[in-house]
């Protein structure tokens, strides 16, 4: 895809250029300030590119915009949850926006992620790691094909990390697919899994 | 697996959202009227108590008022969104943006434009505005409140990302409400003669259906660059 | 008409190449001719029979006037280029003409108020040209204010392309409401050029100097411009042959 | 020569209009000058810190 990426100063990315197949998933383990989230961020859209395309099922990202975002999900460091509105409220307003769900699905989903009824706690008593699990119970519900996850294992303990790379994995046995910009690597099934330890591989 | 969600249905997600949020923090969404209340009332105790005179001065001193107010409380229309990544997902929907920040902007109008509007006719009667007079001032200054709201949207969009971006968003606000102020001072101070104030509040009229229309734009357009 | 032209001035090394060319050609007529309308208006135009000499200001307040708005419109259509087309050239353009055109509004605004004192006895009248004048320069003011603000140069080009385009947007609509605002107070004021009807030996300065003042302005736009697309291109090989080769030399 | 700088009477506002449009073309002319040093100067100090590009 030949990404050239400028991250203010920087030229954070030099024509890089990266496939991702179905099914398979691409954990960036870069040094920190290499461009992991410029590259996330460029790949979702957030961040203009200043050459070079970004292309979803074969067609430009650019040319149909609002249907390359009905099928991505991208997880940033703020997991865009507000404190004042309880787990499920939080799932029915950002989730409500891209399709329709009702409360059992919303409930469904939150218990998957181990999050027990009743889900009546604010989200800003929730800990750190029951958070990140709202923000993983959101992206099974908005089911898009392609996650862009930024750290997402970031402050879990090794149950929360093993609970991520396991909704990561269903995602994957679904035929989704996945670039991930983690600092230790998420034990992921091997034969899904692609490691990638310096921008430099895609040069 | 089931169907996209409509916008219609988007906006009212966000205008519920935003009510609960205010709902389960009150004190927050009452300062800018509070602070429209105590600037009108500084008027007569830096002026002169004497209504007669008072009048004259009546509409400035309402429409500065709800000026200042208004771009105060631009801090509650983006900063904590922005700040929580919820924009972000805006962006990422897949639903129009400038749709979305339209009715991110209605809401926020809602919890003050509304308010301001309300609370202006009873300032207009401390400032001697005689009771005829309220329902001219309550239009112009819905009206008013309005356009004040979109253009102060694309304020805040602009100044998302900065940090003290407080005093330029009003350097950048300000100017752009000119017409605002002139119409609806004018069109106050003809309700308060007990003129019929038509032409004015057309014109009012005029500006707020102007700026319903493309300020959203520009406000995306804003919102997305400062969330580079 | 092929675009080719457009894409060939968008190339930062073109244009920079283009404006150190052009610098010279411009700024010689320019300092000639506001030198001769200056001159032309103190001392080969007539006393005004109204006004007598104070009318002279005039030749510094009408040009200075005109040049702020043809700066900001100028400013306002290439920073939408710039957005638009993603042109780093023209959004070098936008950034070099806002302080020229603030520091013009400024100029104009001080004169306008010199010359108001003469005229109505005080500074300051809410004439609407002079208050046009003064949201402008506010407007210029927020466009600065909000490039220098952020610090990454493209996302600061970006967000002051869509205040720009919102202001330009504006700009007519304040324009009418100042003037309709006046309209309800006082009788437009007698601040008016005397127009076509002066004489030839008072036009003829004012024309020098209207032309004079434009050429400067270009000049000292494509001057700056240059400085602008250094900032913005600093990466660039060219850039670096540039500031070798003139290294060498200089 | 004296009553041409009396510019009858208002020679205060004439002088101090012109005094400060020539002011304002010099200055532009400084500050595009230094504008110009100053990014050529900032180039030339990315050059010498390695290559960033």
């Amino acid at each position: 895809m030949g990404l050239h990426l400028w991250r203010g100063e920087r030229h954070v990315l030099n024509g890089l250029s990266l496939r991702l197949g179905a099914g398979e998933a691409l954990q960036l383990l870069w040094p920190n300030g290499a461009g992991k989230t410029s590259l996330l961020r460029g790949v979702a859209g957030l961040l203009p590119i200043e050459s070079g395309t970004v292309r979803w099922k074969g067609a430009d990202t650019s040319t149909d915009y609002a249907a390359y975002c009905s099928d991505l999900a991208y997880l940033g460091h703020d997991l865009a949850l507000k404190g004042d509105l309880t787990a499920a409220e939080n799932l029915r307003y950002s989730v409500g926006l891209r399709r329709q769900i009702d409360a059992a699905a919303i409930s469904g989903a939150l218990q998957a992620v181990g999050l027990t009824a009743p889900h009546d706690e604010l989200v800003r008593r929730l800990s750190a790691g029951q958070q990140r699990r709202v923000a993983l119970a959101r992206l099974a519900l908005w089911d898009a094909q392609l996650w862009l996850l930024d750290e997402p294992a970031a402050n879990l303990d090794a149950a929360g990390q093993a609970q991520v790379a396991e909704a990561i994995a269903a995602h994957l046995s679904r035929g989704g697919s996945a670039l991930i910009s983690t600092h230790q690597g998420l034990p992921l099934p091997a034969a899904f899994n692609r490691l990638s330890h310096s921008p430099q591989e895609f040069a | 697996m089931s169907r996209p969600a409509s916008s219609l249905r988007a906006a009212s997600l966000i205008l519920q959202r935003d009510l609960t949020l205010a709902f389960r923090r009150p004190g927050e969404w009452l300062q800018p009227v509070a602070f429209f209340l105590i600037v009108t009332m500084l008027f007569p105790l830096a002026l002169d108590p004497e209504l007669s005179r008072l009048r004259a001065l009546a509409p400035g001193a309402l429409w500065v008022a709800a000026l200042l107010s208004s771009v105060l409380a631009l801090e509650f229309l983006f900063r904590e969104d922005g700040r929580d990544g919820t924009l972000e997902q805006f962006a990422l929907s897949g639903q129009s943006f400038a749709w979305l920040l339209l009715a991110k902007t209605a809401s926020h109008w809602l919890l003050t434009g509304l308010p301001l509007a309300i609370a202006a006719p009873l300032a207009a009667v401390g400032l001697g505005a005689p009771a005829s007079a309220i329902p001219g001032i309550l239009v112009a200054l819905l009206l008013g409140s309005v356009s004040l709201s979109l253009l102060g949207a694309i304020g805040a969009g602009l100044t998302l990302g900065i940090r003290r971006g407080g005093a330029l968003l009003s350097l950048l606000v300000l100017p752009l409400a000119i017409p605002t102020l002139v119409f609806g001072a004018r069109a106050t101070a003809m309700a308060i003669q007990g003129e019929p104030a038509a032409a004015p509040l057309y014109l009012l009229a005029a500006l707020t259906v102007f700026g319903i229309t493309l300020a959203p734009l520009a406000a995306a357009a804003a919102v997305r660059i400062s969330l580079e | 008409m092929s675009w080719a032209w457009f894409h060939r001035f968008g190339s930062p090394p073109y244009f920079y190449r283009l404006a150190t060319r052009w610098v010279p050609w411009l700024s010689w007529p320019a300092g000639v001719l506001i030198v001769g309308g200056l001159f032309g208006g103190l001392v080969i135009a007539p006393a005004d029979y109204q006004q007598s000499d104070a009318y002279r200001i005039l030749y510094v307040h009408a040009p200075t006037a005109w040049l702020s708005q043809m700066a900001y419109t100028l400013m306002a259509v290439a920073a939408a280029v710039g957005l638009v087309w993603r042109m780093k050239v023209a959004s070098a353009v936008a950034a070099a003409a806002a302080p020229i055109g603030a520091s013009f509004t400024a100029v104009s605004l001080v004169t306008g108020m010199l010359w108001g004192q003469p005229m109505w006895g005080t500074y300051w009248a809410w004439d609407p040209r002079l208050v046009f004048q003064l949201v402008l320069f506010f407007f210029f003011l927020g466009f600065i204010g909000l490039r220098s603000a952020i610090d990454d140069v493209s996302r600061a080009d970006r967000a002051g392309a869509v205040l720009a385009i919102v202001g330009i947007v504006n700009v007519p609509i304040v324009h009418y409401s100042v003037t309709w605002w006046n309209s309800l107070h006082q009788a437009p004021s007698v601040l008016r050029a005397q127009g076509p009807s002066m004489p030839a030996s008072m036009l003829v300065p004012l024309l020098m100097s209207f032309l004079g003042i434009t050429l400067y302005f270009y000049a000292v736009l494509f001057y700056r411009t240059r400085a602008e697309i250094l900032r913005r291109d600093r990466g660039a090989a060219w850039v670096r042959e540039l500031l070798t080769g003139k290294g060498k030399t200089a | 020569m004296s009553e041409f700088f009396a510019m009858s009477g208002y020679a205060l506002y004439v002088w101090s209009s012109y005094a400060i449009g020539i002011g304002a073309l010099l200055l532009n002319i400084y500050w595009a000058r230094a504008s110009l040093r100053q990014a050529e100067a900032q180039a030339r100090r990315r050059l010498a810190s390695g290559d960033a590009a």
